[in-house]
């Protein structure tokens, strides 16, 4: 079976049904045996004008980035379409609409753009929607029905995900939409006869079951739930909304609660007031918010309530490029609010470990009593993937709370200063417990105090405490690591797949090259990622930003300077970009 | 077919004959075709225009939404600023030149959420800010989540078994808070908001403007066109706004009463 | 002499022998001698103590300010929140835990400047959090400055030549914003106090307490016990809380009459 | 003449005096020719309960540091004072009242935990002061008679001074304090006549007229006013109220107005407000309140908005340490806030600079159009110093605003992109230049635009001018620096002080130290420092903070480790400690 890697994408405005038609080809592949990963994007944010593009990457093995290469467009409109255009491979697929609904000018047509050698395949999507179903908004289906024809793809699978689709919405809905891609699979399966293509073979093994068609906010909701989440606070903002919408409709069936507060000042206090009080609970929001909650984020360390803070990063500064993807946030999540305020931050690098960290991190704030920073990026929660996913455990998600021993009733000192730099923590209701959490310095019993013996040892109390937590943060992964690699390449978040593409391809080339993938961003490993840069003549950081916020960090550890990689285009950073640049670093290091 | 584009163009059009042009930027406003805001757009321009205030003295300050791209669409000068923060900006602009006249426009997200704390003191404060309150109970940027306003049982993707809340009055918090120029309008009605708003303007004081407005795109239910029409009205023909007793007995007896609600004697 | 801490040392010893002891902390409060927040100390342990509340399942949420070192002179469960941010984060609390009694206290800067924007929402979600607001017209805590209560023409180091602001009448605005309690009370008469506490304690949603106190560090000239003591008076025999029409008009027409201002039905 | 160096300690209970009194010490001493370094503290924040200290240093040489060990205590209160005791020199002078007005039993007493040989001076300081004036209120001033008879001072010095606090108040007041200060100065000589010292001989040269007794507060005060401010608005909070009130006071008479702010968030949007309108305007906040403006901070950098705030540090993290002095808002005044969010940050070591560097900051701000921190902390703010200072011309405070050429009417692009990233700036009122300002990313012209080619134009466009600004950007100042240094130490903000002094004891010791100061902490003289590390075969950062915050900074720009020595103790860090370390580190060099 010859190896499957290809790349669709469906583009058109708001309202053509393009992220629909992006989901169900997802969906289709997956249920076909294929590696997937999706994602849409949609530029302008006010709607009537939006361009809404899905990007699909199916293949035969793991898929860890996405497409760069575009090898079958689908054109739900012309005119939006045509700024895909230049992302197109040689003698790529490209579906449009004859008939258009809306007049396009020659001027303005995607075929005046398209270079040559492509391949076009004309049909009129409305009017084949109109003939089966009597209206013309199957148009998307009667597009998947005209790819679904030329690349050879078995059109049942289509099928099946289409009624799974609709099944909701009765058996009526579901046949009209299966009549509509039937008939733009029979138009093009004649029309295109001499043109057919077998581009994805049958998968021998089909679907495997384990395989679950999920985006990372899904894959965030889900955690939440599974961890028992009794309170979501936030306030609605680009890219963290959906997370809330998804909990919105099912936490409350698991006895939870979405609170929609006015601002996240008030989300990310009622986090820290649910967890002072014993409930888990999380808020996230994306980096104009999360600058809101700094000051509050920096009480949670000093009182020592636990907290969880998704931060979904967008383009920055300011409200910057709300739809577009960036790693920009490190900087404040390790570094933002006033004082010594060291807090966790733990950043997944796709939609399973999306799944697993935001889990962790409750267990984490609750360990540790002190706010947790999940960092994500719009091109992590809104990617899908379809990766087999095990879900955890009860005992998995397991509160890691550690309560104070009765023996310590009516002598309870709320800020004990332990080895660990670990109190235990009573809950409102203890009876022999009572204190009183604070946010100004105090002494071990919780009262303020300001003299110096006492600000010095509670410091180091928490800073220790913060130390102790890295033994239960993922360590730094490794991957073609030997003893001495001439590039060494450091990725975290969203990029980490890009990076670990350019990797693979880089040796498949010959080259001695190794990744290490970075999910815990503070506490680090300094041990481990010192050893690796050590291994490495040349370390190279990719990063979706402008200033180099994961090399800031960490340059420090070694004595060579660490070579940057940074991407700000809001778009995720293409593997072959690093494979370029890890290859003009072999040359210099040659 | 009526394509959304069409639409659009059709009700640019529309404005573009009413012969006030002056204030509207070249760029089209990227709101959907058939928002509220085309008609706050049109009674603003149009007091403008009447007013005859120099595009160059005037400064239109938003926040984020649907309502803060505002500034993008007026030739004026223009302070977008971050999410409900256009008051405090304003009363910058406004202190630091006074010879400026001030607009500040925003939503119900902007204004009565993450903003609220900040309407009590520009009130109190009584700076000579204009500050227009587009009230579509809804939040449109973000594609449609519940605002402070939005009546109970609001349902939305955020809110699939329908809000629970209490809604704001956004006038009566104004006159709580002693601002010296409240009137309540209808995007509907661009005429009624131009009026008003020339009378704000002379105000030499803060002026409150709540405009009911509809958005298209993610209210099916509650502030529709068609609903707002149907319940609002104008204040009856002898009510006298400078006195106060009275405008908290009008807003607590109609929440639909359009007009100068008060206006504090100078 | 009459040294400070003699007159302190007093003031405790009155408190003490008045036999309704155990809600206070052991440790002495830390505010000056003769403070008003010594009578809301009385009123709400008495409250506690009448209701007979476990100290353990009360929760008392403060911020920022003279008034929201309550926590510490209290035995039971204290959360010292930053700021401004109390109601947040006794929306939180209550929330987590229903059974919890959630008192959350502050300052007139606390909860109508910083924390302004809270109150709307938490009055609208009627979470059952008791807020008493005390409200001093002063900056305490940072050492006398004006707050958003403070009359027109108050003098203070950050305010030489006197305020120019409007003051904001925070019983007027919990009315506005549909709270189903409103209290307004005197520092200086703790069993009113108590009595209204037990009530709003008892309403089972938000309960807003508009407690009127004295500053006798920073401000000789308004709110003085004198003052307060002449301007203050009981609401009417015949008023009846229930009415919000006949609320506003109270609140309208008196800025010092005492009790429970409006309760609404449930 | 003796080399003088000798410390006095004020201490009582707020209500004393104690304040009044240090101030009029280091006022006195000031106009004997001496130089003053002076320092408050009142670690309570609660009214009737405050302990309120002064510590002046005073010398015939220049002062930079405060000083450490007290040679001289006077006690207002005994049982506060007891607090000071282990700060005493040996055989220092403690002064006290015999007969205080609050009985304190003999095991709170002062004279209990002296250590052994101070010589103790008791005083009936309340019965002379109503022997003099019929008011017990003059214990201070008769106080400090005893301290000028016993130390030898010229009494002329505190009657001048006395004179001039109360000169305002009518003769009658100013003779009834001279009056105590007399009976205070009368008392001693006799009483104490076999023990009268002589510590403080008179200066040939006299009082140097250019010689100003200025806090930093007020520094910053009367440079905000000398740079012709137009608006402040600010929130009150310790411990930067003190410059609002000052300008509450002075900035009217100058045109300008104070508007207190209902929050931090909302003075920092007035103060964009105004520079957009064009009027130089600023806020002054500390920790927490920072932390809530740094949402709308980085929409100055976006927006291109000139703004200026100082940040008055205090003990973090989150309310922390009110009244404590600590350096821990550095992360986030450089880091803080969503987005690549380069920003202008700048920090003074001294009174004088305080002044310099706030009229910098406005003209930075204007020229390069973006947010400058000014970053202090209680010790800068709140300490006295009598330095040669001459105000700045209004040349020198002159705007630095780049207005559009007239030739660009019309057709003007507010965000044009030149080679220094600079984009002349029009004003609201200009005919012809109307554009809107935004936190979107945005074209040249200010069009919302967020394709990836335009963001990453603008992203660099925004860092070049933040790289740029490094020329008008004060050079990290060296003493003592020759070409190879055993030891190099970096010291900056109100720690500075201590850093010189511990490097002069050193070479005094012989060794071969010198000292880097940073003032310009965002963007920073990265060769310099870097040159300055190169040369030093060990690199000591002393700070008051826990986590290194600087040493994070710059540690990268070494292949060494640096060597940190942070405080977390809310008080200025001792030039002692710094000075053990230092030749701690010769030890291991050596
Ligand atoms: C600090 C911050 N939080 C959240 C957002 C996301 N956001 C943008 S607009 C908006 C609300 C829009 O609703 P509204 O203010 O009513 O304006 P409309 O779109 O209805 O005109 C929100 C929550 C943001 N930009 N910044
Ligand atoms: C974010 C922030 N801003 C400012 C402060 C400083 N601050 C502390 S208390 C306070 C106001 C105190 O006044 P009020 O709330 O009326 O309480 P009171 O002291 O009068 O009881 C202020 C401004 C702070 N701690 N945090
Ligand atoms: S989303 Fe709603 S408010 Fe926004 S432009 Fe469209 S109709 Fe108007
Ligand atoms: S400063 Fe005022 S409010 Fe604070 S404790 Fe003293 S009297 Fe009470
Ligand atoms: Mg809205
Ligand atoms: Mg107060």
């Amino acid at each position: 079976m010859p190896e499957v890697d290809f790349t669709v994408e469906v583009c058109g405005m708001a309202g053509d049904g393009t992220i629909a038609a992006g989901g169900l080809i997802n969906e289709a592949m997956s249920l076909g045996g294929f590696s997937v990963l999706g994602f849409d994007s949609y530029p302008a944010e006010i709607r009537g004008f939006g361009r809404c593009v899905t990007n699909s990457r199916i293949g035969s093995n793991d898929i860890v980035a996405l497409g760069e290469k575009t090898h079958a467009l689908i054109s739900l409109n012309d005119e939006q379409s045509r700024s895909r255009a230049p992302f197109l491979a040689e003698h790529s697929l490209v579906f449009f609409d004859s008939n258009p609904p809306a007049y396009v000018s020659e001027d303005n047509s995607l075929l005046s753009v398209l270079p040559p050698g492509e391949e076009v395949f004309g049909m009129p999507f409305g009017e084949l929607a109109v003939g089966a179903s009597g209206s013309s908004r199957g148009r998307n289906l009667t597009a998947l029905g005209g790819f679904a024809a030329v690349t050879g793809t078995d059109p049942n699978l289509f099928r099946k995900v289409i009624r799974d689709k609709f099944k909701s919405k009765g058996e009526k809905v579901v046949n009209i939409n299966v009549k509509s891609f039937d008939a733009g699979y029979q138009y093009a399966l004649e029309k295109f006869s001499d043109r057919l293509k077998s581009v994805f073979p049958k998968i021998e093994t089909g679907h495997d079951p384990q395989k679950v068609t999920l985006s990372g906010n899904q894959a965030i909701g889900m955690a939440a739930i599974d961890a028992g989440l009794k309170l979501y606070f936030g306030y609605p903002i680009t890219p963290a909304t959906p997370i809330m919408e998804y909990l919105a409709k099912y936490l409350p069936e698991h006895g939870g609660r979405v609170v929609q507060m006015e601002d996240e000042i008030s989300s990310i206090g009622a986090v820290l007031g649910s967890f002072y009080a014993g409930a888990r609970s999380m808020t996230a929001t994306s980096g104009p918010g999360f600058a809101l909650m700094t000051e509050l984020i920096t009480h949670g360390v000093m009182a020592e309530i636990p907290a969880v803070i998704l931060d979904a990063q967008r383009g920055g500064p300011a409200t910057g490029l709300p739809t577009k993807t960036e790693q920009s946030d490190l900087h404040a999540a390790v570094f933002g609010g006033p004082g010594d305020s060291a807090r966790i931050v733990i950043a997944p690098t796709n939609v399973e470990e999306c799944y697993h960290f935001v889990i962790r991190s409750f267990q984490l704030a609750e360990k540790y009593q002190t706010p947790v920073i999940v960092l994500t990026d719009f091109f992590l929660d809104n990617r899908v993937e379809n990766r087999p996913f095990i879900r955890a455990s009860e005992g998995q998600a397991a509160s890691w709370n550690v309560f104070p021993d009765d023996a310590f009733k009516d002598r309870y000192q709320r800020y004990a200063d332990t080895p660990s730099g670990i109190s235990p923590r009573a809950l409102p209701g203890m009876q022999g417990f009572n204190f009183t959490a604070t946010g100004l310095e105090h002494t071990e019993k919780g009262s303020p105090d300001y003299s110096s013996e006492n600000h010095a040892k509670m410091s180091e109390k928490r800073h220790r405490k913060i130390r102790y937590a890295l033994k239960d943060l993922e360590k730094p992964a490794e991957f073609f690591v030997s003893d001495n690699l001439d590039v060494g390449v450091i990725g975290w978040g969203s990029t980490f797949g890009s990076v670990l593409e350019a990797v693979e391809k880089s040796r498949k080339n010959g080259f001695k090259v190794g990744a290490l993938k970075i999910t815990s961003l503070f506490p680090y490993h300094s041990e481990t990622i010192k050893a690796f840069m050590a291994k490495s003549r040349r370390v190279l950081v990719p990063e979706l930003n402008y200033e180099g916020q994961l090399a800031n960090l960490i340059a420090h550890l070694d004595s060579k300077p660490v070579e940057r990689l940074n991407f700000v285009t809001g778009a995720p950073i293409p593997p072959s970009a690093i494979q370029n640049r890890i290859e003009e670093l072999l040359e210099v290091v040659a | 077919m009526k394509t959304p584009a069409r639409i659009l163009a059709d009700q640019v059009n529309r404005i573009q004959k009413s012969g006030r042009f002056s204030p509207r930027s070249a760029s089209l406003p990227t709101w959907c075709p058939g928002c509220g805001y085309f008609g706050i757009h049109q009674g603003l321009n149009d007091c403008i225009s009447r007013l005859g205030l120099p595009l160059a003295e005037i400064v239109t300050v938003s926040g984020i939404g649907c309502a803060g791209r505002y500034p993008f669409f007026s030739n004026t000068y223009g302070l977008h600023t971050v999410h409900g923060r256009a008051l405090p900006a304003a009363t910058g602009v406004k202190l630091a030149n006074p010879n400026l006249t001030v607009f500040a426009v925003g939503g119900d997200g902007d204004g009565l959420a993450i903003g609220g704390g900040h309407l009590p003191h520009i009130a109190r404060r009584n700076i000579d800010v204009n500050y227009l309150l587009f009230d579509n109970s809804i939040y449109g940027l973000t594609k449609g989540q519940p605002s402070p306003s939005s009546p109970i049982g609001t349902k939305t993707k955020a809110s699939p078994y329908g809000t629970v809340d209490k809604p704001l009055n956004a006038t009566l918090m104004a006159l709580s808070y002693g601002a010296s120029f409240v009137a309540r309008l209808f995007a509907g009605d661009p005429k009624g908001i131009t009026e008003a708003l020339i009378e704000g303007v002379r105000n030499p004081g803060f002026s409150f403007f709540h405009i009911y407005t509809t958005c298209v795109t993610f209210d099916k239910n509650f502030k529709t066109w068609t609903h707002l029409k149907e319940w609002t009205h104008a204040l009856s023909q002898d009510y006298n706004p400078n006195d106060l007793r009275r405008a908290f007995n009008e807003v607590l007896n109609d929440d639909f009463s359009l007009g100068v609600i008060f206006k504090r004697d100078i």
